[in-house]
């Protein structure tokens, strides 16, 4: 086991080294096809070169390759790779320390992410499992239509609706019912509070939550369908199990394995979610950062935090996969099927 | 092979005919499959649903409620005064070749991967599994951003198909990992079945095997997902389109005006989110509900 | 007597076990190790071991889908190693299987006509009446109607895709056929059938069987001489007649004591009925010695009534991997007829239901 | 059945747990009775900086007001600068050699004196090429200026660093007498000095300015306490405070927005901000409310937003006629009453009109919407090439382009010119690279208020340089004649005159000045809109329950 452990983590660190490279070079060639980025330190000011150049020396795009279009740019990228290895993260354009931006950003993320999965996981077992339970009938039909709904409707739509028709009326409802100095009010909050991270968060969790749910809804449903059709389920009935109990023994603890799974890959998916529900929650985030980082030719900032957020999600694979493997021990026996 | 060809030939009608009739008795069905083919008819000749072009508007005319038939503006204006129905009409064509392609693709590149992963294990497998690892890392979002600022200075031109070249190219880099990874993983379960073995052992070629006997029945839990998966793609235009990035104006799909509704929603205008919410959340259910009763209707072990 | 088609020489198939980080080979399933059986144009060889001794593997090295680790596979006294690349093509038709489950033999998507066309196709072969005329003339030759050629397997009963296969398998004209235990999925009803077509098929094509089942039951009625194998290896090994009614090795006696017997009252009076307990020990790890002494009936009596007895009682099983040799009343070789052989250092006869109802 | 329901139950149970667990602490939530009286406000997300002369957004400048004090202040009616910090501003002859004394006493928040050296560092470190500054290109207008420029090559790569490392043009005469030397006679001088780019540093700034640029040391009646960085800024009353423009209010708390005023308006309405503006589509919900609209300013913006041409390429536009064809098939009326409802108002002048000394309405002649005339110059100009389509470019901004789409639905109406967008995001860069072919965007934003401002940036020295490739020497004559007029007001005059060749030759398309508007909640009063950043002026708030 430990050995499986080892070589998927040597795995992952290829996968990670995989992804910083591609990044790399997509931003170099964005930067040597459109120009400098240091451009958009001025903002609508024209900036002269020396000023130019001046940023550019401050954040280490002065080396001639970005220049060179088709040049892979290895010499800044090794610089910084050595810099990661020193737990260096470098800095923005405007010479913030990505490891401060990060600090701030990821954990109101993660609390972000903490609602929408615990969203996921219970709309998703109980709809799933109901689904399943009592397929064909009007429940089944109703819930798999109520997911493709889900699908179908845009995150953002959701969101603007909550932010501009509901929380409002909500926020005062609650003020008036259970007084400024309850938790109420802050549930219903607009938009984010950094005093209260977890209380103003959980609203639009359940709301980005709620617009991914479908999948597993649907996942859930088609992984119990199996079980149920499974030669363990009938077994246990011809055992004379009452019907709860072969429900949740064999049903759904069999069918919670593929769910984790999904969980996992979903991770980096979440993020497009996270972009939008922080920038119209106003919630100081990974997401919002980044995005705002790349619409600005940030490339330090977008290295650094997309190494962090492939670094977490490799690690949350990774994590899925050893689960995997100590419940299904086929998996580390076999080759890699 | 002449004959061979004969022989498929007098073959494949019989299937597809019970599919037909299975279809006919499910009335849910034949609704959407009148929505779609609504829906592809605009997309073909949009002007037979408006006379008005979706371009020619006044600005002192926006926000018009609807009028319903008979007035100028039957489904109202938006808020730089076009017409909301001139607009959906001519949105359609975008926003479902956008799907249809986007789809297309990223299954044909899913499932030749998948397959060749699945049924090549060794090194062929380490290189799709971490590319598909890799894909699942990078975020959408970013990787939309980088190819759309690599992309900028390109020329697209107009046409439907330039003006979703470039979502589709996003969403098409980012959409293929799940066929891969199904196929890959019902090809495993298939490519050990007796009747690959005895093709394998008549010395039939990798090729053949793969498309002949390992493919045909592989592909079943992909088809399950495609119906969402155009519904996916569709929304997902909608977002990408909220941030722009997504088809570009003045180009018209259901995305933007979703987009554009999506801020009059509590401006007294709700129309204008409205109309193409509800064609795309009815384009999504008739595909569901019509992808249903195909797998019923094609699914032997149902058929019994 | 004609010279063998197919003769096997000390065959050995492992499938290595990768571990640790940089994948190095540590260890092997020894699913085929160390076997060699002859068979001659129109005669049937019958191998019968539990699921999970090697015998499926042994068909697939046979075909060629799997490459054997060591030893030699001669077809026609040419070493298959070293075909030239139209030998092998020949190779593939000159071999042929026909599989277990008619339920996964056969492509579901494919019609019957394109299933036995098949072979036609992947060998480029233009049958001189034309492939549709060939594939009914197949059809007909497994007692099917020509006329079913544009049905798909899931409309047929088992036995008739069982028939099926068998068709594919003779498009070609094979001289060997590989029979992976081709009844046992079947109801007994149409096991018979389905024996009697194969060998009506061999009287009437000279085909060399190498058939395979998992009990003695089938392959007495069908099979010229009999190889009984144990993790890898055979065991036993003879004419049927010797095998059923003077098993030398323990296994075969087990194997023999578990067949249905068709009077009741035999079995039940008979006291000796040998039982072997337990499943099979791993094929990536066997024991030390006779593969079999873990689950031995013998050695555990040897192993109680000579405890002292190291050298030469049961310590000898766990100890000495016993080899093929003649034993009993067929040792006399006479060059024409297969010996009787056992791997077994304490071989001797016990006397079996068989022999009880004899 | 019973187990899956327990099941379901349980877990709801655990939340309820949670919840009321939660519920029982609502923990520091503000005491609301005794603490400071902090007006709630807003800025957007982007401030990354809060070094006096590294501020170049509408953010930092608004938070710069408060915590730092400049040479001269403008009154907030006519916008006319007057001394605040300065005691005096002289011109010398021809408007070449400028005095300025310092009021005595004043120091910094960290107790340094506020002299004459203080502002000398701070603009020598500002002009110094080196340090790459957004608002270096101010002291372009001090002596010297260019020997601080580091060197470039031909491509544009830096050779070597500027020569010396202070302004030639800058004296300091003694501790409160400062003497400045211009490059050339800019009459208008004294009202450039209350920009942020000119106000003091300490000497504690400069010798960590990257710790001063979150941590300032002002010479404001606020002093910022603490800022978490994208998310939101305290400032508290500086207790030394020795002038007498500050509120009576205690503190000043800033919550950071990505997305501007369109996310501040609901926590407006949820009573957790004092001022905010809504977005479009709520605007006319909010005017409508009797009760809303009796908290509600508002005052013409400065910034104006106009289209260029590329003139510095061949095409119809170069025809003076095609311009104003273009320009008078533009709807602004239309089009900004539906999508700019509050936020805008029509533009027919380069200079804002009432906002800076100097500007006045209806300039231009042909920004009225007229179809019948737009017509009738587009035949004169000899009409537009059959199958072209006219490239309108822009940045990348969602209310932006939903302008733009309008402004060439407009054109596509009256004219017949079919348009496409270009939406860049580098369209700055691509911009000032005279990258775009037919018309693009442009957004002015004055720094100063003087109709100077509106106008200098035209002057291009060359045919086909600048932004846009125009060139007239009339024009930059004026300028130069305006410059270097002995008093202000003449200078202004000279201005009008400059752009009334500016309106001649018609070489961009005013389209909209910005326009400012905010609501208030209940406890503020007297809110006042900085008359040209459109900001509420946060020295002359009250608060008025406490």
């Amino acid at each position: 086991m430990t050995r499986y452990i080892a070589r998927r983590l040597l795995q992952g660190a290829g996968t990670l080294l995989l992804v910083m490279f591609v990044l790399h070079l997509l931003t170099t060639v964005a930067i040597q096809l459109n120009g400098n980025p240091a451009q958009a330190f001025f903002g609508d000011k024209v900036a002269t070169p020396a000023q130019v150049a001046a940023v550019e020396e401050r954040f280490g795009l002065d080396d001639p390759c970005f220049d060179q279009p088709g040049n892979p740019c290895l010499g800044p990228f090794a610089e910084r790779l050595g810099q990661y290895a020193r737990g260096d993260l470098g800095t923005n354009l405007r010479g913030r320390e990505v490891a401060d931006i990060v600090g701030a950003a990821a954990p109101n993320t993660l609390r972000l992410f903490c609602v929408v999965v615990v969203t996921w996981l219970a709309l998703g077992m109980v709809l799933g499992s109901v689904a399943a339970r009592w397929r064909g009938s009007a429940g089944d039909h109703g819930i798999r239509l109520t997911s493709v709904l889900i699908d179908a409707f845009p995150v953002f739509v959701l969101l603007i609706v909550y932010r501009y028709v509901v929380a409002v009326p909500l926020n005062r409802w609650s003020k008036e019912t259970f007084g400024e100095d309850s938790w109420p009010p802050y549930w219903f909050r607009p938009s984010f509070d950094p005093a209260h991270p977890w209380a103003t968060v959980l609203v639009p969790g359940i709301l980005l939550g709620l617009a991914g749910s479908a999948a597993f809804i649907r996942l859930v449903r088609a992984s119990q369908l199996e079980s149920y059709a499974g030669e363990h389920v009938r077994t246990a009935r011809s055992k004379g199990l009452s019907e709860p109990r072969v429900v949740v023994h064999h049903v759904v603890r069999n069918s919670s394995v593929p769910v984790v799974t999904a969980v996992g890959l979903t991770f980096a998916e979440a993020l497009g979610g996270a972009v939008i529900t922080e920038g119209l929650m106003n919630i100081y985030g990974m997401g919002g950062v980044l995005w705002e980082a790349v619409r600005n030719d940030d490339v330090g900032l977008v290295l650094g935090i997309v190494t962090l957020l492939t670094t977490v999600t490799v690690l949350v694979m990774i994590a899925v996969d050893i689960a995997y493997a100590l419940l299904d021990p086929r998996i580390r026996l076999g080759t890699d099927d | 092979m002449e004959r061979m060809t004969d022989m498929d030939r007098t073959l494949t009608p019989r299937p597809l005919a019970g599919a037909w009739r299975a279809l006919r008795r499910r009335p849910d069905a034949v609704i959407a499959a009148v929505v779609l083919v609504l829906f592809t008819t605009m997309a073909l000749a949009p002007r037979l649903f408006t006379r008005t072009s979706p371009r020619s508007c006044d600005i002192r005319e926006a926000r018009v409620d609807p009028q319903w038939a008979g007035g100028a503006h039957p489904l109202g204006t938006d808020s730089l005064g076009c017409d909301v129905l001139a607009t959906l009409v001519h949105g359609v064509r975008p926003s479902l070749l956008l799907a249809v392609v986007v789809v297309g693709v990223a299954l044909v590149v899913g499932v030749t991967l998948g397959l060749l992963a699945g049924y090549y294990l060794g090194w062929v497998d380490y290189l799709v599994s971490r590319t598909v690892e890799v894909f699942l890392v990078i975020p959408l979002l970013l990787a939309a951003l980088l190819i759309l600022s690599l992309f900028q200075g390109v020329d697209l031109g107009g046409g439907t198909f330039d003006v979703i070249l470039l979502p589709a190219i996003v969403l098409i880099l980012f959409s293929w990992m799940p066929y891969a990874r199904y196929v890959r993983a019902s090809v495993l379960e298939t490519k050990n079945l007796d009747y690959v073995t005895a093709a394998r052992s008549l010395g039939a070629s990798d090729l053949r095997i793969m498309v002949r006997h390992v493919l045909p029945n592989a592909v079943g839990p992909v088809t399950a997902i495609l119906p969402t998966s155009v519904a996916g793609i569709i929304s997902w235009e909608a977002v990408l389109s909220f941030l722009g990035i997504g088809v570009r104006p003045p180009a018209t799909s259901w995305g933007i005006q979703i987009e554009q509704g999506s801020e009059w929603v509590t401006g007294g205008a709700p129309h204008i989110l409205l109309a193409p919410l509800v064609c795309l959340v009815a384009t999504v259910l008739a595909l569901v509900v019509l992808g249903d009763a195909l797998r019923d209707a094609l699914d032997p072990r149902l058929a019994r | 007597m004609t010279e063998p088609v197919l003769e096997v020489r000390d065959l050995v198939k492992h499938f290595p076990v990768r571990r640790g980080l940089r994948r190095r080979t540590t260890d092997a399933v020894r699913a085929v190790d160390g076997v060699s059986f002859t068979i001659r144009a129109g005669r049937t060889l019958g191998v019968v071991g539990e699921s999970g001794s090697g015998k499926s593997t042994l068909a697939r090295t046979l075909l060629g889908i799997e490459r054997p680790t060591s030893g030699q596979v001669l077809v026609d006294g040419e070493d298959v190693a070293h075909l030239s690349r139209a030998g092998r093509r020949q190779l593939r038709r000159d071999v042929q299987m026909v599989f277990q489950d008619p339920y996964t033999a056969l492509n579901p998507r494919m019609s019957v006509g394109q299933i036995v066309g098949e072979p036609f196709a992947v060998h480029r072969v233009r049958p001189p009446r034309g492939r549709t005329s060939a594939v009914g003339e197949l059809l007909e030759l497994v007692g099917l109607d020509p006329g079913q050629v544009n049905r798909y397997p899931h409309q047929f009963s088992g036995g008739q895709r069982q028939r099926i296969g068998i068709a594919r398998a003779l498009a070609l004209r094979p001289r060997i056929l590989v029979c992976d235990e081709p009844v046992s999925a079947l109801d007994v009803s149409v096991q018979g059938q389905v024996v009697n077509l194969l060998q009506d098929l061999q009287d009437e094509l000279g085909l060399a069987y190498l058939f395979i089942a998992h009990d003695l039951g089938v392959v007495r009625h069908v099979a010229d001489e009999i190889a009984v194998m144990y993790l890898g290896r055979l065991v036993e090994q003879g004419p049927p007649g010797d095998v059923y009614d003077r098993a030398l090795h323990p296994y075969t006696q087990a194997l023999l004591s578990a067949l249905p017997v068709p009077d009741p009252a035999v079995r039940l009076t008979d006291s000796r009925a040998i039982m072997v307990e337990g499943e099979p020990p791993s094929p990536v790890d066997p024991p030390a010695g006779c593969a079999f002494h873990t689950r031995c009936p013998l050695a555990r009596q040897l192993g109680e009534g000579a405890r002292a007895d190291g050298g030469t009682g049961a310590g000898r099983c766990a100890s000495t991997p016993p080899s093929l040799e003649p034993h009993g009343a067929g040792a006399a070789h006479d060059g024409t007829a297969p010996s009787h052989r056992a791997a077994c250092h304490f071989a001797r006869t016990l006397p079996t239901p068989a022999t009880v109802e004899a | 059945m019973a187990q899956i329901t327990s099941r379901i139950t349980a877990t709801a149970g655990v939340a309820a747990v949670a919840l009321t667990l939660a519920a029982c602490s609502p923990s520091d939530v503000e005491g609301a009775t005794d603490g400071p009286v902090t007006v709630e406000t807003w800025i957007s997300q982007d401030m990354e900086t809060l070094f006096p002369g590294d501020a170049g957004s509408y953010d930092n400048i608004s938070v710069l007001d408060v915590v730092y004090d400049g040479l001269v202040r403008y009154d907030p009616e006519t916008t006319e600068p007057y001394n605040y910090v300065a005691e005096s501003i002289e011109p010398g002859a021809e408007n070449l050699v400028w005095t300025i004394t310092i009021k005595p006493g004043l120091t910094f928040q960290n107790g340094e004196p506020v002299d004459a050296e203080a502002f000398a560092r701070a603009w020598n470190y500002t002009a110094d090429g080196d340090n790459g500054l957004y608002s270096n290109y101010f002291f372009s207008i001090i002596e010297g200026y260019d020997d601080m420029q580091p060197e470039t090559g031909d491509d544009g790569e830096i050779v070597a660093p500027g020569a010396v490392d202070e302004l030639a043009g800058l004296e300091v005469v003694d501790d409160l007498t400062l003497r400045v030397t211009l490059n050339k006679p800019f009459a208008g001088f004294a009202t450039v000095l209350g920009y942020t780019g000119f106000f003091p540093v300490a000497q504690e700034c400069l010798d960590d300015v990257e710790a001063c640029a979150t941590e300032p040391i002002g010479n404001g009646p606020f002093q910022v306490t603490e800022w978490t960085q994208s998310q939101e800024l305290t400032a508290e009353k500086w207790a030394d405070y020795p002038l007498d423009e500050t509120p009576d209010y205690d503190a000043i708390h800033w919550t950071e927005y990505a997305t501007g005023e369109t996310s501040s308006w609901a926590d407006f309405q949820a009573g957790q901000l004092d001022l905010s503006f809504p977005p479009t589509a709520e605007v006319e919900a909010a005017r409508n409310d009797p009760e809303l609209s009796q908290r509600y300013v508002e005052r013409p913006g400065s910034a104006l937003t106009y289209l260029g041409f590329s003139l510095y390429d061949d095409g119809p536009w170069q025809n003076v006629e095609f311009r104003k064809a273009i320009s008078m098939a533009i709807d602004r009326e239309g089009i900004i009453s539906s999508l700019g409802s509050g936020s805008a108002t029509p533009a027919d002048s380069w200079v804002v009109p009432g906002g800076v000394p100097g500007g006045e309405a209806g300039t231009c002649e042909w920004c009225t919407y007229d179809p019948d005339a737009a017509e009738e110059a587009l035949r004169r100009a000899g009409g537009w090439p059959e199958g072209e389509k006219l490239q309108i470019s822009l940045g990348d901004d969602a209310a932006e382009v939903e302008y733009f789409t309008a402004i060439g639905n407009s054109i596509e109406t009256v004219l017949g010119i079919p348009y496409e967008l270009n939406i860049d995001p580098d369209y700055f860069s691509t911009r000032a690279a005279q990258g775009y072919d037919g018309m693009f965007r442009n957004n002015w934003f004055p720094d100063y208020p003087l109709n100077e401002n509106y106008l200098s940036f035209y002057a291009s020295g060359e045919p086909g340089a600048g932004h846009f490739g125009w060139y007239s020497k009339a024009f930059e004559d004026k300028l130069d004649e305006a410059a270097q007029a002995p008093t202000l007001d003449e200078s202004i005059d000279l201005y009008q005159e400059a752009e009334g060749i500016l309106a001649e030759e018609f070489p961009t398309i005013p389209f909209r000045w910005s326009f400012s508007a905010t609501y208030y909640s209940e406890r503020l009063d007297n809110v006042v809109l900085n008359p040209f950043s459109g900001a509420p002026m946060l020295r002359a708030v009250e608060v008025t329950d406490a």
